[in-house]
């Protein structure tokens, strides 16, 4: 009977470590604190998505803290590694609502990790702001608690479609990567090119392991494509342009919201000449060398100095301006609905970088993207601003 | 089209080669494998990277410090696996070399993990590329310093093995490792320098290698493998048969990209270990006879 | 003590199922007392459990290096999850038909490569795995490619979601469990012992090396597949990167942790594995660092794993048989010079 | 019981067997002796299928197993023990003997998933027969050691209880005599003589102590290089020039 016993003490004590202590009223939130857990790959090969857009929301709680915080309340992030894998995001999930019981959610940087959470975040009705994951399928169809200010594969695709159907460009080649995200923009950017009338000549896929693209190269070039749009990381788009460059291929070359820095691209292309007629689509307005982000580059530095600062960091401000401004709005009385309502409730909220203001009534908050090069004398440029016709 | 294509398919396929070297030195003389070599071949470019980019020294200066840190870690794999490094280990010996795989990708990780996330390391020599025939083939100066140096490497180990004492310690013991140990070869020795040496040819490859890409911590693995490829393609015993091997699987993966589809690329080097594995166990210039169980 | 010492040991020795039934029941009841979180990682050390088990009747007890297990592992979610979505088939037929599927696939898909052994084998069935990830991702018409799918989840009695998958992985587990753990105690389990120990001396005792070698793949893959099918509904969302090499490499971690050809290694492996990964989850990037030390560690020093520890403990002295003798394909020091190797 | 007829068995170009025949009858001990490097665990590796020789026949009670596999080589009733000492290290002594049995399982895979009644008798009646032979070798008192925890000499004995335990027509022992001490021999040699005399196995046997070769063997065949040199009863073959020659060499009889 003794066994049985210490079964039944067993069961007892792990139900008593389970039932969460009711201490507060709202989950997360006390009289001077709000918690936010964030999800991402933190280590690993995608940690730049998922940690350096962390980087940038903490440092703009820290900004916010430090002027007193949100009506009295600081904020305080809860970090959580998913490792870019879906198992690793409901576990991550979970752990924040259940373990860390967060007030909200703003992350989530791998497409296939945020999906495979979505139903947990979904059921719980927990308020949550994706920063970094492309995916349209995350934030549409419209569900009640899930917002997104990042720039969704769609609206990329539709955008640059029509920037290239404005560029008069009837042909295009398309070089993709085969992974998550590069198939979520791929299969988002060949209807978006059709409805433009502009026909795809060719389409090659260049993977992250390549290290040659002199087949893709000479195939693009036999194609008459006008243009070419590169669905890839910098790794695979450089190799491509170092190609390309080689094999005396000229052409616009269209880049996209993962190589959203065209200096730091060009320094790895290191072909000079070799990203002249390289375009490259942003969700950030301003690029980190501009003087518009100097005071935000001092700052991050400063609290990040081992990591290399990035235009990832500046999503992660957006996000947090966004929070930040609904939470403002949600007022002293703070609950989960009524910070949904606020996030819901948005509407023409002008941030530091985003392209455009932010409208949140779709839930899909930016809607504008610009368009960046590199200029000759190694800057970046904002060519242009735009939103969807 | 089919000149370019070739150029850069052998371009490729000799570091590859290189690769293929490493693993058949180390099957050779201790019948061991190693999965930490392709992370020991991204160690060879960040460490160049390093020397290069961060310290500001030439690429001459980074070839040595290259080959340093690759004796450094492979004296260090042999002494971590050195009680494992016999036949009746061989399946716990490839488990930790996993193990290995990861401690090297990882160190990298820490190191240089939080500066970027894709590192170019400039050409080893700048200038235009050469071109011949009429722009029928056109040779950039970065390949013919891959090939240059991964044929002058497989001419150094050619030489190594014939003329050297150690070199012909290590043929020996592969040959027959129990006559060798009665003859007095010290096999310790031997073991020691077939892991040192198989983790030095690699960080030269990833010397070689790291202008014509971009470098970064998980760039190993696939690498790898397909210097495994070439290896069992060239019948894993033979050190030319190991370039060979290498050669021939740039050229497909090239061919295959170029003439059937860029997506079918990746595939072409699996189709081709499964089928060598198969239908040449022994390879296309292995000569070893086999056991029927 | 109400329960004689004497009498677990002697339950363990019998290979009696009222043990691991007895710990499943216990298992069940603190799990549906746990949080969904902590359920969620319950679940998924149960469900690997079934896969490492499977994975130890090829690595541990046959010796035998596979790497595509990553891969049956998808093939068995995939499976299970499509036939759900693309032919609306209620869950237990497609998760019978993935198992099924995965053993004769996975079968069919070794069998050329059975002829080979040690690291051949292992790099050709590396080759497959890869192979399957790239139809994965390439097949999108009927896989949905890179961007993966939503898989549904199950409900019985009335149960939430993972409470629901939670039972179900645990009464096919530790049914698996007992089945698996009875065959490797008859004459197939001293086959897939002999061809890893000998697989001459096998064959020249009438062992049908070939066939054995089928036997062991088939069964692991059928793990694998009722695994992977099993992970889908936990999951509700297939995609290509939860079936990749480091989950492979994953995989292997965890039977060597627990212990290579023990039965309870491959209980103990899995929970170990994913408690460590859950502490290192706001690590900054150690995390391969220390897999790879672990992994180093125990087929440096405890080659074993920790399975052998715990019997020890639960039965006392016990000799060394099937169950608990030494199965990392290393030869215990043979007490005379064996340098004179089989002449050929 | 054994016929070998023309056997050649080349690797590369490494000649190891050239054209060797003898055979073996029923119930007979066999010595096969020669030189190292004459092809004697070659010639034994051909006979169980281990090689397949280039040219040849190789018949075990008439039936042709020349291109048989080892396993089926092995059901068909011929058995061997191998020069170095082979136990399976991760099985007790009992199981290893009980791995002799295997070929004949009474139950199929369904059976041992589920371990039905008689596949509990029949593992229950195979560790009966694997006891029962382990004791008839003296080596009962092991039957639950691990397979490697055993001394050179015992683990030989619990190899030839394996090979003996399903009670094989034919016998095949590769230098069994090797690292054991001068009376062991002897105890070695009664036994063989009694596995003839009890199971009616035939025994080829090859080995180099020669003490064990007079003391077992009604036959002995010698080669040399790959090739049958002289077949005969041992006193005779003993005494051919050419053998003294070519193995024993000088010193033989000054030794024995």
């Amino acid at each position: 009977m003794k066994l049985f016993s210490q079964i039944v003490g067993v069961m007892l004590m792990t139900t008593a470590l389970a039932v969460p202590a009711f201490a507060q009223d709202v989950q997360g939130v006390s009289d001077t604190s709000i918690k936010i857990g964030t999800f991402g790959p933190i280590t690993g090969a995608n940690y730049a998505f998922g940690r350096l857009t962390m980087n940038g929301l903490e440092t703009l709680f820290a900004d916010v803290n430090a002027a007193g915080g949100v009506n009295g309340r600081t904020l305080e992030l809860v970090r959580v590694d998913d490792q870019c894998d879906p198992a690793g995001a409901i576990a991550a999930v979970r752990k924040l609502i259940f373990d860390d019981q967060v007030f909200a959610i703003i992350g989530g940087s791998c497409s296939n990790g945020v999906m495979a959470a979505k139903e947990d975040i979904e059921q719980s009705g927990i308020p949550f702001v994706n920063f970094a994951a492309a995916s349209n399928n995350i934030s549409a169809p419209e569900i009640e608690n899930i917002f997104t200010s990042m720039l969704t594969s769609n609206l990329e695709s539709a955008l640059q479609a029509q920037y290239l159907s404005d560029l008069g460009v009837k042909r295009v080649a398309v070089v993709a990567q085969h992974d998550a995200w590069g198939s979520d923009r791929h299969k988002t950017l060949l209807p978006a090119l059709a409805e433009k009338g502009i026909e795809v000549a060719v389409d090659e896929e260049l993977s992250m392991e390549a290290n040659d693209a002199t087949a893709q190269v000479l195939r693009v070039q036999g194609s008459g494509a006008e243009a070419v749009v590169l669905l890839s990381y910098p790794k695979p788009a450089s190799i491509f342009l170092r190609d390309a460059a080689r094999l005396g291929f000229t052409s616009s070359f269209i880049g996209t919201s993962v190589i959203p820095d065209p200096v730091a691209f060009d320094e790895q292309v290191a072909v000079p000449g070799a990203t002249d007629n390289f375009v490259t689509i942003s969700p950030s307005r301003y690029a980190l060398d501009s003087a518009e982000a100097a005071e935000w580059l001092e700052k991050l530095t400063t609290k990040f100095p081992d990591d290399e600062p990035h235009t990832y960091n500046l999503y992660g401000i957006t996000a947090g301006q966004l929070t930040v401004a609904a939470l403002e709005q949600a007022g002293a009385d703070l609950t989960q609905a009524s910070f949904i309502a606020a996030l819901e409730a948005t509407s023409g909220l002008e941030t530091t970088f985003a392209p455009g203001p932010l409208n949140c009534e779709t839930h899909q908050c930016l809607q504008a993207a610009a368009w960046i090069k590199r200029t000759p004398e190694g800057k970046t440029e904002v060519v242009g601003l735009s939103t969807l016709d | 089209m089919l000149s370019v294509l070739l150029a850069s398919g052998v371009a490729n396929g000799l570091l590859y080669g290189l690769v293929a070297l490493g693993v058949v030195v180390l099957a050779k003389a201790a019948n061991a494998f190693n999965f930490s070599q392709g992370d020991v071949m991204a160690l060879g470019g960040f460490v160049s990277y390093a020397v290069i980019v961060t310290m500001g020294y030439g690429s001459v200066a980074a070839l040595p410090i290259v080959v340093i840190v690759a004796l450094f870690v492979g004296v260090l794999s042999y002494l971590l696996l050195r009680p494992l490094m016999d036949a009746q280990h061989a399946v716990a010996l490839l488990t930790a070399t996993i193990g290995l795989s990861f401690l090297v990708k990882g160190t990298i990780r820490l190191i240089w993990g939080r500066q970027g996330d894709y590192f170019a390391v400039p050409p080893l020599v700048s200038g235009p590329p050469i071109i011949l025939f009429d722009g029928a083939v056109i040779i950039p100066l970065q390949h013919l310093v891959m090939s240059g140096g991964a044929v002058l490497m497989l001419a150094l180990f050619a030489l190594f093995f014939r003329f050297t004492r150690l070199g012909l310690f290590m043929r020996s013991v592969a040959d027959n490792p129990r006559a060798a140990r009665i003859v007095g070869i010290p096999t310790e020795l031997v073991l020691c320098s077939a892991m040192v040496l198989s983790l030095v040819v690699s960080a030269v490859a990833g010397f070689l290698l790291a202008p014509a890409t971009l470098i970064f911590p998980d760039m190993g693995f696939s690498l790898f493998l397909k210097g495994f490829a070439a290896a069992i393609i060239g019948g894993m015993m033979s050190l030319p048969g190991a370039v060979i091997g290498g050669v021939l699987l740039g050229v497909t993966e090239v061919l295959v990209s170029g003439y059937i589809s860029s997506t079918a690329q990746e595939l072409s080097a699996f189709v081709l270990i499964f089928v060598a594995l198969i239908f040449f166990p022994r390879g296309l210039f292995g000569g070893r006879s086999s056991r029927s169980v | 003590m109400a329960v004689p010492v004497q009498s677990i040991r002697s339950a363990w020795r019998s290979g009696s199922w009222v043990y691991p039934v007895a710990i499943a029941v216990v298992v069940a009841l603190i799990g549906m007392t746990l949080n969904p979180y902590l359920l969620f990682l319950l679940t998924r050390v149960v469900i690997f459990s079934m896969l490492v088990a499977g994975l130890n009747v090829l690595m541990g007890y046959s010796g035998l290096l596979s790497f595509a297990h990553a891969a049956l592992f998808g093939i068995g979610a995939y499976v299970t999850g499509l036939m759900q979505v693309h032919l609306g088939v209620p869950y237990p037929v497609a998760l019978l038909t993935a198992t099924v599927g995965v053993t004769g696939a996975g079968t069919l898909l070794v069998l050329p490569a059975l002829r080979l052994s040690g690291i051949h084998l292992a790099i050709a069935t590396l080759a497959v795995a890869q192979a399957v990830h790239w139809v994965l991702i390439n097949w999108s018409a009927v896989t949905f490619g890179a961007g993966g799918f939503r898989a549904p989840s199950i409900a019985i009695f009335g149960l939430n979601a993972t409470q629901s998958i939670f039972l179900t992985s645990l009464v096919l587990t530790t049914i698996g469990y007992l089945m698996v753990r009875q065959l490797v105690r008859t004459s197939f389990g001293r086959k897939f012992v002999a061809i890893r120990d000998n697989s001459v001396a096998a064959a020249a005792n009438g062992v049908n090396v070939t066939a054995t070698k089928t036997i062991a793949f088939a069964l692991s893959a059928g793990c694998a597949g009722l695994a992977g099918g099993l992970y889908s509904a936990l999951l509700g969302f297939v995609a290509p990167e939860s079936f990749n090499l480091e989950q492979m490499i994953l995989m292997k971690v965890m039977a060597v942790v627990g212990g290579l050809g023990t039965m309870l290694g491959s209980m103990i492996g899995p929970a170990l594995v994913i408690f460590l990964q859950e502490q290192l989850r706001d690590s900054q990037g150690w995390l391969e660092i220390i897999f790879g030390a672990v992994l180093i560690g125990f087929v440096l020093f405890l080659p074993k794993g920790i399975a052998p520890l715990i019997y020890r403990v639960l039965a006392g002295k016990r000799t060394e048989t099937v169950e608990t003798g030494p199965r990392t394909g290393q030869k215990v020091g043979l007490s005379a010079p064996t340098d004179r190797a089989v002449e050929n | 019981m054994l016929d070998i007829r023309n056997v050649s068995l080349s690797f590369g170009a490494l000649k190891v067997l050239n054209n060797a025949s003898f055979s073996l009858g029923k119930g007979e001990v066999l010595g096969l002796i020669g030189p190292n490097g004459a092809g004697k665990t070659s010639m034994m590796n051909v006979i169980t299928g281990i090689h397949r020789p280039q040219t040849g026949e190789i018949r075990l009670g008439g039936i042709d197993i020349t291109t048989s596999k080892p396993h089926e080589i092995a059901e068909r009733g011929l058995r061997r023990t191998f020069q170095t000492s082979l136990l399976c290290s991760g099985m007790s002594v009992v199981e290893n003997v009980m791995l002799g049995l295997e070929p004949q399982p009474a139950y199929g895979f369904w059976g041992a998933l589920v371990g039905s009644p008689k596949v509990r008798q029949w593992e229950e009646e195979a560790r009966q027969k694997s006891m029962e032979m382990l004791d008839w070798m003296g080596m009962a008192a092991f039957a639950d050691r691990p397979g490697s925890s055993l001394s050179f000499g015992q683990q030989r004995l619990v190899e030839i209880a394996r090979a003996l335990v399903s009670r094989p027509s034919v016998l095949l022992l590769d230098e069994p005599a090797v690292g054991l001490t001068a009376p062991r021999v002897d105890e070695l040699a009664e036994k063989i003589v009694s596995i003839r005399t009890e199971f009616g196995t035939s025994i080829l046997l090859i080995e180099h102590v020669m003490q064990l070769v007079f003391a077992a063997c009604s036959r002995v065949v010698v080669m040399n290089a790959g090739e049958v040199i002289a077949d005969g009863d041992p006193k005779t073959v003993t005494a051919d020039p050419r053998v003294v020659e070519s193995y024993l060499g000088r010193g033989y009889y000054a030794e024995s």
